[in-house]
This record gives structure tokens, sequence and C-alpha cells, in this order.
């Protein structure tokens, strides 16, 4: 299998200015992980754990500031603005808020030339529109004028974050960054865009980086998921091992308390109590061990390694041996 | 008024008057309410579901217009009541809590200010000593500390607040409360600790409560009836087993495919092709007759009628009761 | 295909200036001040035609109290005060349009370099604005214009480069703002250099606020440069109604008239320009978010 | 209450660069206005050869522009602003007999245009779109374009010259030698027209503020959850639109004051009020550089107190902003 994308030991932390001392929010604090080609990768974790401060330093929208990504064989940390311009190509990125993705003053068919006359795709104006209206009309955005002469708040959001993801897959990228692409989608047309970005990924072989903070949607579309919780992985595995056979007992009470429409409905809850707890100046060991109904004196003073449990599939507890 | 339910709505409908056009948010909605029910509300956006809670409370803006047929609760007419009635019958006989609390409660002062206004507002003769007494017992019960009255909204999380809110709802022992989309805007993990709150509480009160979402895994988690709403219509409403597990309306049906389910095995969702219609047209037939894929050539100008079969309600017209 | 294209896109721009007048009309106030400024430059332009007398000839009596000859009356040196407002039309409008039309400029550039930048520059660009906004410009307008002459061209000039970090302060305000929107981050990850997006997204989306303020800041700039005629700081060789005000005061007991024409006509101008303002504001009220805020409802 | 002493710290050493950027702009216009610095500085149409050496030893005129920047900066701060050329007085003495009137104007003026501008927008907010709120609201516009000498002078022409109820100038009635009590109406009297002047011209600022902030808070979700806990329409408008309501005005009462004491400084010179203005009057005639320069500082340094002051006020109204 071919490595498209590398994470090694990334970081990112933002000061917070205090009188006195300087604090950090430890956003993401040495988080390893890896994409294949062809594969869904699921970043899975609450709203401030660091996901999106991930993904954001993936596709260079932020600098990180410590490890190393390698990027089609290709060190890309710290890289500059100007060489970066070589990979954009190859490595997308989608949005959560379609209504916002475009930018409001430009139809879209500007707004989907753009970047394909930047990266020198197509040989003319001409072409280019063509190559879109022909995208346009497999992805069944029809008829493809329609859309293309709109103004971007003539459409609705699952036609637009639709419409977002053609611009993406444009490019032919051999890897996508999707953030939260579909949370702010009602149901009925989240279905249509997963289902696209599946079809995509079956097409054009594309590896993806599925960010999301639902895990019915993780599973539905991943291959492995990675648990991140205050900015630390705390389990990584195969998306149905994971879902069957969770370990971590952050994911556990993440199964459990995930709404299901299945019948058997009086389940036992995997109880937790508090909430998200956001990563400044995280005391040492394991960052759930406050919220952790299991959590021993180890927990609070020594950080967890990542132990292979089964082939596959590594959690970050003292608790599993 | 013997054989009224508890609560009964027939013929609402509420519109908005705009510029120069007038949107017919919710219409001609009826369904009926017994003591003790947790009724779901679910739709998508535009569905008209938080229309309708607002109506129900007759907290509409200005600019909307209300008419129904019949819109009683306990047996008292909630149409008629002027201005003071209303004021009397608000939080004493029916609460709700919002779905953004953050913006819920006056930025500037404290909880136990606020708490207390809404607390006098009723019963003027209390005084603050004992007013504080009531609500620190108040707030145990839903497992807020006490030392949250003497905070300001912005100190607290957005479950925290959450949890402020239902509390409030809840001083003047109210005979039905109103949740609109309180966990939406929420972490897994808190919506779930919430949803289980909700339930514990609604049992130990005896309430009746309406709960109001996009989400049907959260309706199969806490309602025991649900009723389904689609462009300001009622499609489809009975008990949650019935609605969810053999849905009879093509929209439900839909509804439950687009759904990506933990625990359901690893099918294929769908989404529902097309968009919500104009609602600012009067419809002449079904309502989901665009987008419905079991149409028949009736559907199209003939508005189907309500069908009853036992205590489940479905408006179809490939469904006869 | 392409020919196809460029023809929507046009009309869609044409349709665009349609919807934005549309708006505009939607605001009273604007269309009335957008009428009376209409009128004013009517005047301008025409003032040797509409005014009767030569503003400067001191040809008529002293102090004559209004009349069918003088329908404003005359001033302390015979001179006719209606074609002097006339005259003076010119020089009001030209120092709002240019001195306000400079701090827009000046504001925009510095404004969205700024915010859309960010880091230490935009710390000392913040604190500079910061300082000039609570600091009454008016002084030191007045002490520069005192100490390096007081041309009118001078005028406008320290005008315009004393009041652009307002304009500075709405524009970063935008740019720190459309810096975060969705659509940057895409125009980011699509290799859209940062000049680039500057100039197709950050300014053309977010220069409205700074557009609605340079009308007010147009009548801003009259009052100022009537403030300084008052003092006796206006240019010595032309007409402007603070002038006329400044000469008439000592006569004001007796001929009311050489002290109330001006000052109306300097109201009349301010109020216009925030009327505008006002009409702006309606215009440029971006209703595209619309169906966003549906979604969060 | 220890984040609360953490922000007054933090925001009274923020005024210290705009203090520094003030001196800086002042350094900057001595050296390139036209003539000697030195020459500037002695207010002096010719100084003597003595007085220049003497100067520019001390202000270190002869040594490099940043040295010379280090020294003006020492002066200012410690109040040493040079000589006036017309008055042959240090200009802090000068300044420091006239600030106590502009203060009493400016001040008294700011805050019966904060309280009135406030009540109205409360006031005409009852009946939206009626007729009394478009008047007030186009008066506001009317005011708000009003040259400020401009409506002093039609006021004296009004109220002095013709009805004779108000004085025309000055701050007491010279003639009279007035003590105690008398003394103090004697000051009220004069005052009235001036007051009446500045605050007419700086309501539409709070009256126009506060409106469109009661109409924003209004449609806040917190009133809805007042309204549907079945508050008195009447306490949800007192207790909490109000409160939050005003917050806007509160920020911008600072930052209008560089505006009323401008607005002061023009009508000081309508009604001979012994304040800056008519020293800055006289500044600009004689081209008292020095002089001019002083009066800029001392208010810009009053203004950043002001403010700062404000900020203090307005964190004891917003909890949310000592956290921030």
């Amino acid at each position: 299998m071919e490595r498209i994308l590398e994470a090694k030991r990334l970081k990112k932390y933002y000061p917070i200015r205090k009188i006195g001392r300087r604090s950090y929010v430890k956003a993401v604090d040495n988080i390893s992980f890896s994409v294949e080609k062809g594969e869904i990768l699921g970043i899975l974790g609450e709203s401030g754990c660091g996901k999106t401060t991930l993904g954001r330093v993936i596709t260079r929208l932020e600098t990180e500031n410590g490890g190393d990504i390698f990027f089609l064989g290709n060190n890309i940390s710290g890289i500059n603005y100007r060489k970066m311009k070589n990979f954009r190509q190859k490595m997308q990125v989608i949005f959560q808020n379609p209504y916002d993705s475009f930018d409001p003053r430009m139809t879209i068919i500007k707004s989907l030339e753009t970047p394909m006359k930047l990266l020198n795709i197509g040989q003319s104006k001409k072409n280019r529109i063509e190559i879109i209206r022909d995208a346009m009309e497999k992805a069944k955005l029809t008829p493809a004028y329609d859309y293309l002469e709109r103004y971007p708040h003539e459409l609705s959001g699952g036609q637009l974050q639709r419409i977002s993801m053609l611009r993406s897959m444009l490019l032919k990228p051999s890897f996508l960054v999707a953030d939260e692409c579909v949370s702010m989608l009602d149901a009925s047309v989240r279905a249509e865009v997963l289902n696209m970005l599946l079809q995509f990924r079956s097409e054009l072989e594309t590896s993806i980086l599925f960010i999301t903070h639902d895990i019915s949607v993780a599973k539905y579309m991943c291959d492995r998921i990675m648990v991140i919780y205050a900015g630390k992985v705390m389990e990584i595995a195969d998306a149905k091992e994971l879902i069957s056979n969770p370990m971590h007992p952050y994911t556990k009470a993440l199964i459990s308390y995930s709404p299901t429409i299945s019948p058997q409905k009086e389940r036992e809850r995997f109880t937790i109590a508090g909430e998200v707890v956001t990563p400044i100046d995280p005391p040492p060991g394991c960052r759930f061990a406050s919220r952790c109904p299991f959590a021993k004196g180890i927990c609070r003073t020594e950080e967890p390694e990542m132990k292979e449990i089964s082939p596959g599939h590594f959690v970050a507890c003292h608790l599993i041996d | 008024m013997l054989n009224m339910p508890f609560m009964r709505l027939k013929k609402v409908d509420i519109s908005y008057k705009l510029e120069n056009a007038s949107v017919k948010a919710v219409r001609s909605f009826s369904c009926d309410i017994e003591k003790g029910d947790i009724v779901g509300i679910v739709g998508e956006s535009g569905s008209g579901k938080s229309t309708l809670a607002l109506g129900i409370m007759r907290l509409l803006p200005p600019n909307a217009l209300l008419s129904a047929e019949i819109m009683s609760f306990d047996g008292k007419n909630i149409l008629n009541l002027n201005q003071d009635e209303l004021r009397r019958i608000r939080w004493k006989e029916i609460s709700i809590v919002f779905q953004k609390a953050m913006n819920a409660l006056s930025p500037v002062h404290k909880i136990f200010t606020q708490m207390y206004d809404v607390i006098t507002a009723h019963s003027s003769d209390i005084p603050k000593g004992r007013a504080y007494k009531m609500l620190t017992e108040l707030f145990g019960k839903i497992n807020l500390p006490s030392k949250v009255l003497n905070m300001y909204p912005h100190e607290l999380s957005g479950g925290m607040m959450q949890r402020v809110m239902i509390a409030m709802s809840l001083i003047h022992n109210p005979k039905m409360i109103i949740f609109d989309e309180v966990t939406t805007a929420l972490d897994v993990i808190t919506q779930g600790q919430l949803l289980d709150e909700i339930k514990r509480l609604v049992k130990e009160f005896g309430l009746t409560a309406i709960i109001i979402t996009h989400d049907i895994g959260v309706v199969n988690e806490v309602c025991n009836k649900v009723a389904v709403m689609y462009a300001g219509e009622l499609l489809e409403y009975g008990r949650v087993k019935d609605v969810i597990f053999s849905p009879l309306h093509p929209y439900t049906k839909a509804l439950v495919k687009s759904h990506p389910d933990l625990r359901i095995g690893n099918e294929l969702i769908k989404g529902i092709p097309g968009s919500l219609p104009d609602l600012t047209y009067p419809s002449k037939g079904c309502i989901f007759y665009p987008r419905c894929d079991v149409r028949l050539d009736l559907c199209k100008d003939v508005k189907p009628k309500i069908s009853v079969l036992g205590d489940h309600i479905v408006k179809c017209h490939r469904i006869q009761g | 295909m392409e020919v196809q294209t460029e023809v929507i896109v046009t009309r869609r721009k044409g349709k665009n200036i349609i919807k934005f007048w549309h708006n505009y009309r939607q605001s009273l106030y604007g269309l009335i001040g957008f009428v009376i400024l209409l009128l004013f430059i009517v005047v301008a332009v025409f003032a040797p035609i509409i005014s009767p007398y030569d503003p400067h000839a001191m040809k008529g009596e002293v102090l004559l109290s209004p009349s069918i000859s003088h329908p404003m009356g005359t001033d302390h040196l015979g001179r006719d005060v209606f074609s002097r407002i006339v005259y003076g039309t010119r020089v009001s409008l030209s120092v709002g349009f240019i001195a306000a039309g400079l701090s827009a400029i000046i504001g925009i550039f510095i404004g969205s370099f700024s915010g859309y930048y960010g880091g230490i520059v935009d710390e000392i660009v913040d604190k500079i604005v910061d300082t000039f906004l609570m600091i009454p410009a008016f002084f030191l307008i007045l002490i520069i214009v005192a100490i390096f002459g007081n041309s009118i061209f001078y005028i406008m000039l320290v005008i315009g480069l004393t009041t652009w970090p307002q304009n500075a302060r709405l524009m970063r305000a935008q740019a720190l703002s459309l810096r975060e929107r969705t659509f940057i981050m895409v125009a980011r990850a699509t290799g859209e250099s940062s000049i680039r997006i500057l100039f197709t997204h950050i300014i053309p989306n977010g220069v409205y606020p700074v557009l609605a303020n340079t009308a007010l800041q147009m009548g801003g700039a009259i009052l100022t440069e009537a403030a300084l005629s008052f003092l006796g700081l206006g240019d010595p060789n032309l007409v402007s109604w603070g002038k006329m005000i400044y000469q008439a005061r000592p006569y004001m007991t007796f001929a009311w008239w050489t002290v109330v024409f001006p000052g109306i006509f300097i109201v009349l101008a301010v109020v216009s320009f925030s009327f505008i303002g006002d009409g702006l504001q309606y215009a440029f009220n971006p209703k595209l978010s619309v169906k966003q805020k549906e979604v969060s409802a | 209450m220890s984040g609360f002493i953490r922000f007054i710290i933090r925001r009274t050493i923020s005024i210290v660069p705009m203090v520094l950027l003030i001196v800086l702009i002042n350094f900057f216009i001595i050296h390139l206005a036209p003539g000697n610095p030195a020459q500037i500085i002695s207010g002096l149409e010719q100084p003597s050869r003595e007085v220049i050496k003497a100067l520019e030893h001390r202000y270190g005129l002869d040594k490099p522009l940043v040295v010379q920047l280090g020294i003006y900066f020492k002066n200012a701060l410690k109040g040493d602003l040079g000589y006036s050329y017309i008055y042959s007085e240090p200009v802090i003495d000068l300044i420091k007999e006239r600030i106590g009137a502009t203060l009493l104007l400016t001040l008294t003026s700011a805050i019966l245009a904060f309280v009135s501008g406030t009540f109205l927008a409360a006031w005409s907010s009852r009946y939206k779109k009626g007729i009394l709120d478009s008047i007030l609201s186009i008066l506001s516009y009317v005011l708000y374009a009003m040259p400020s000498f401009w409506l002093a002078l039609i006021l004296i022409l009004i109220f002095s010259s013709n009805l004779r109820w108000f004085p025309t100038a000055g701050m007491f009635n010279v003639r009279l030698s007035l003590h105690g009590f008398a003394r103090f109406g004697d000051i009220l009297y004069h005052l009235f027209l001036p007051v009446l002047t500045l605050t007419l011209i700086q309501i539409p600022v709070y009256f126009r503020v506060t409106r469109s902030s009661i109409f924003q808070v209004s449609r806040d979700e917190y009133i809805l959850t007042m309204t549907a806990a079945g508050l008195e329409r009447k306490k949800i408008f007192n207790k909490y639109v109000l409160k939050n309501a005003i917050l806007p005005s509160v920020t911008i009462f600072g930052l209008t004051l560089g505006y009323a004491i401008t607005g002061a400084a023009l009508v000081e010179i309508v009604f001979a009020w012994p304040g800056m203005g008519r020293l800055m009057l006289d500044a600009v005639f004689k081209r008292d550089y020095n002089l001019l320069l002083g009066i800029y500082f001392v208010l810009a340094v009053c203004i950043c107190i002001a403010i700062l002051l404000t900020d203090i006020f307005y964190a004891i109204l917003d909890p949310r902003i000592r956290y921030k």
C-alpha cells in the first residue's frame, strides 16, 4: 500500500496572554498517524478536542509548533507558502459551513474556475468551463448552468456542499481533508453528500481525512477511526473493531451516549461525568483522567503510552494491558 | 370539555408576513397530547417545528399570524387569552427551554437575580432568602452546584447553562415543558447526560413534555410519541415504536433511511433528492409530492386527508385509514 | 460557451446595480439625502449661472435685509449673501468629497492590510488608530493648518490625513472577521496568493461599512472646514460658508440673515450626507447571509 | 475581584503608548514647522543668542534627533511644555488657570447629553415608527449636522439679544463680586447657554446609539425567555433591556469626549468663556505654536484619563469584560 500522508508527533500550541506567565492551549499534542492511498481515516472527537486544528495544520492553513508531516514522500512541515503551491492541487480541503464556502460576491462558475486557473488545469477558460459542466452533470447537479450562473445565497446548503466538494475534486487531489463537512446539513441532504464523497474516493482513489464529532457518521464513512480527546489520541483502530470492541473508557462513553434508532432501547449507559476540558496547561498524566470513572493514581501522574492490543488497534490507557 | 385530551391542537396555521410575501411556516397542524406524554416533534430546518413551539407559547413575533380551530391546554382555551392572562399562564402552566442557552439569560445580571425575578413574576411575596434556599434545592435535583446562582451566564459552559435553563423552567412546577432543540449545540456526551436528566425529571415532576429536535435518534432516546413535520405540515404522528420502526409515510421512511446508525448494520444510507418547497406559495397537493419516490398522480393536486390507524396518524394518499 | 458565461456575468452585474438601488430606496432618508446632494452638485457646477451677483462685488447697500432683489440680504460689505452661499457650495462639496475620499482610500488600505496580515504590524496600527480616534482630530488639524498654511488643498489634505483611522478601524474589523470566513480558507487552500485574496475577496466584501462611513465623513469634513474658517483659518481666497459666519459675527445682532443662512446651508449639506450614509447602510446590509441564519435558527 | 484590579492595571498600562504617541506627534510638528525649534520653545520672536544657546542645551537641540526626542519626552511628562510667546509665561501655567472652566463645560454637557440622549431613546422606542419617533429621529440628524459655534450664535440671537434671558458672555458677572451660594448661582446662570449648546449637539450620538441598541436588545433571546417566563413587560424593559442597551453608549462616552471638547473650544470662543478655547484662539492668531501644542497635549492626556475612567465604569456594568 502506498502511504499518502504521515504525521509524526505533531504539535500545535496556542499561547494565551495573561499578566505574569504565559499559558498554552495544547490543541494538538504529539499526534501521529498515517493515511494510505484510498483510505478514509476518521478523526473523531468533541468540540475543542483539537480535531479542526489538526486538519488545518495538515493543510498548512496553520503552522505547527513541532513534528513532521510527510506528504507524498516530501516533508512539508515548516514549508513556506511558495513551495506549498506545488502541493495545493494534490491536497484539498472541504469545510463545515457550505453557506460560507463561496465568496458571496462571485457566481458559482467564478468560484469553481478560479482555482483551476491558478493551478493550471484545463487549457483555456472555455475548456475549464466544459470540464466543470461535465462534472456538474455527473454529480447530478443539472442543468449545470442553472447552478453555475447563480450566487451562493441562491442555493441550498446541500447543493452548496456538493458543489464545494466538486470544486476540490476538479483538482483531482490525492488527499482530501473533510472538516465536519456534514454537521450543518439536514439529515436528508447529509446522506447525499456522504455518498458523493464515497463515490469520489472509489473513482479517484483519493485518501480522505474525515473529521467529525458524530460516531455514527464516522462508522458509515471510515476505514479506520482515531479518537482524540483534549489534543491527545485516545484510541485508533479499524472502524468496525473500534465500535464493536472499544477499549478506551472515553470511546466507550462516546458510543454509549450516541443516540440511536435501534429498537433495543434499554441499554446500559456507560456513564461519565463532567464536560469536555480545554487543554490549557494540562496537568501531567492522562488527559481523560479527570472524568474517567476508573482513574487510578498512575493516570494522574504518568502519561499513558500507545499500546497495540490487537493488530492495528492502539489504545492509550493505563488500565489496559 | 370532559373528553378533551391534555393538549389539543387543531388546524393550527402560522404565517410570517414579509415585505412582499407571506411565508406559511405551519400549515393545518393538528395533534393531541395526553398527560404524561413525551412528544418528540421531529423535522428538518424549515419544517416549522420551532415556530409551532413559539405559537403554543403565544410568543410569536409581531409579524406572525396565528390562527387555529382549537388550541386548548388542560381544559383552557389558549387561543383567546389576552396578554395578561397569557402572562399568568406562562411558566406557571407551560414553560419553554430554548436552543441557545448561552443567549437565553441576560449577560449582565447574575443568575440568581434573574431566577428571583422569574419567581416573583408569579408569587410576589417570597423573600430573597427563601428563594435562595428554594433554588439551591432545585439546582441540587439537576446536579448543579448552588454556587452557580452567584455567577454570570458567561462563566458557565454550554451544558451547565442548559441545566440552568431547565432549572428555571421548573421553578413554578409547570404542567408542561417545551424543549426546543435543547441539545443541538452540545457535544454527544453532554447531550446524552442532559437527555437522561430530562427523562428523569419528567417522571419525577409528573410533567408532560414536547421535545423539538431534528434528530430522530434523540426522539428514540427519550420520547414515547413522535410527530414528523415537513415544510410546516404534520405528516405522521404516533408512538415512537410505530413511527420509527414501522413508518408509513414515505418521508418518514426516507428520513429513517438517511440516518447513519451505530447499532444498525452497515447498510447504505440514502438521501432525499430535491429540496424544501418554497413556503411562500400555497401547496395544492401533497407537500412532499416533489420529492416523493412513490407518488401517485393524485398526489399532485389533491391534499391527502389524515388517516387514523388506532393511535397512528398518517397523511398520505397511499394509506387508507 | 465562453461568450455565454460572459454575457451572463455582465447581466448579473447589471442586476446587482438595480438591486443596490432597490435596497437603497428602502430608506426614505437615503432618498431625500440623494436628492438634496444632487441639487447641491447642480448648484456648485452652475454657480456662475445661478448666482445673481458676483460674490465678491461690493456693489449693493450694506446689510440689506432679505428682499426680492437680494433673497438672503447683503453683508457688511454690501455683497449678496445668496450669491456667496452659491459659491460656497463649491468649497464645501469639494472639501467633503476630496478629504473624505482620501481618508477612505488610506483607511481601506491600512485597515485591510493590518487586519488580514495581523501580527506585530497590526498591533502597532491598532494602537495608532486607537490613539487617533480618542484624541480630537480637529485640534491636530487646527495646529497643522495654523503652522503650515491654510490653502484649501492643504485643508483637504490635512483632514484626509487625520481622519483615516476611523475607516482603518472599520476595514480592519472587516478584514479580521473575513479572515476567519470559510471562503477565505478555501482561497488559501487552493493556492491564491495573499495579495490576490486581499484585493479580490477581503476588500470587495468588507468595504461597505467604510463607504457608508465615508458619506458621514464627507459631512464631517464640511463641518471641520466651517469650524476652521470660523476661527479665521479658512482659505483667504475663497468664499466659504464658515468664513461668511466668521465675518458676519460682529453684525449678527442687527443682521441675523448674514449668520443664519450660511449656517442653514451647512446643516443641510451635512444632513444630506448623513442621510446618504443611512441609505447606504440599507443598500449594503448584506441579505446574503439570510439562509445561513435560517440554518442556525 | 483580583481579576478586576488586574483589568484596571492592564487598561492603565495601555494608556501609556497613547500618551507617548501624542508627545511624538508634537515633537515632529515642532521639528517640521518653519523656523528654529529653539525659537518656538522660547516663545520669543527674536530670542537672543544666549537664550537660544541655553534652550538648545536644556532641550538638547544640539544633540542627535533621537536624544532630543528622549529629552522632549522627559520634559513633556514632567509638565514642562515650554514658554508661551504671547503671554511670556510657561505654557503649563496658562493651561492650569483655564482648564477648570473648560472641563466644567465639557463634562457637564457630556453627562447631560448622555442622560437625556439615553432617556429620549428609551422614551421614543416605546412609540416605534410613530410620529414622535420620526420627529426625534430627524431632529437628531439636524442637531448632529449643526456646527457648535453656529448653534451657539443662534441661541445667543434668540435668548440673549432678543429675549434677554441669559447673558451673552463670560463665566460670571465681573461687576458684582458675589460669594458662596450666590456666586455659584451666577456661574450656573452663565453656564446655561454654553452647556445647552454643547448638550444639544451631543444628544444625537447617544440618542441614536441607544435607540438602535434598544431595538437590538429587544430582539435578543433573553428578552424572549423573560417574556416566556411571564415577567411584566415594564419590568423586562426597565431592568433587562435598559441595562443591556446602555452598554454601547457607555463605551462611546469616552470616545465622544474628544468631539465634546472640540465643540467646547468653539463654543467657549462664542461665549467668551474663560477656558482653553479662548487661549487657543489667541495662540492661533498670534501663531503661538508652543501654546497650541501644549493645549493639544494636555487635552489629549485629559481625554486618555477620561477614557480610562469610562472603561472602568463599563467593566463594573458588564461582568464579561474583566475576563477578556
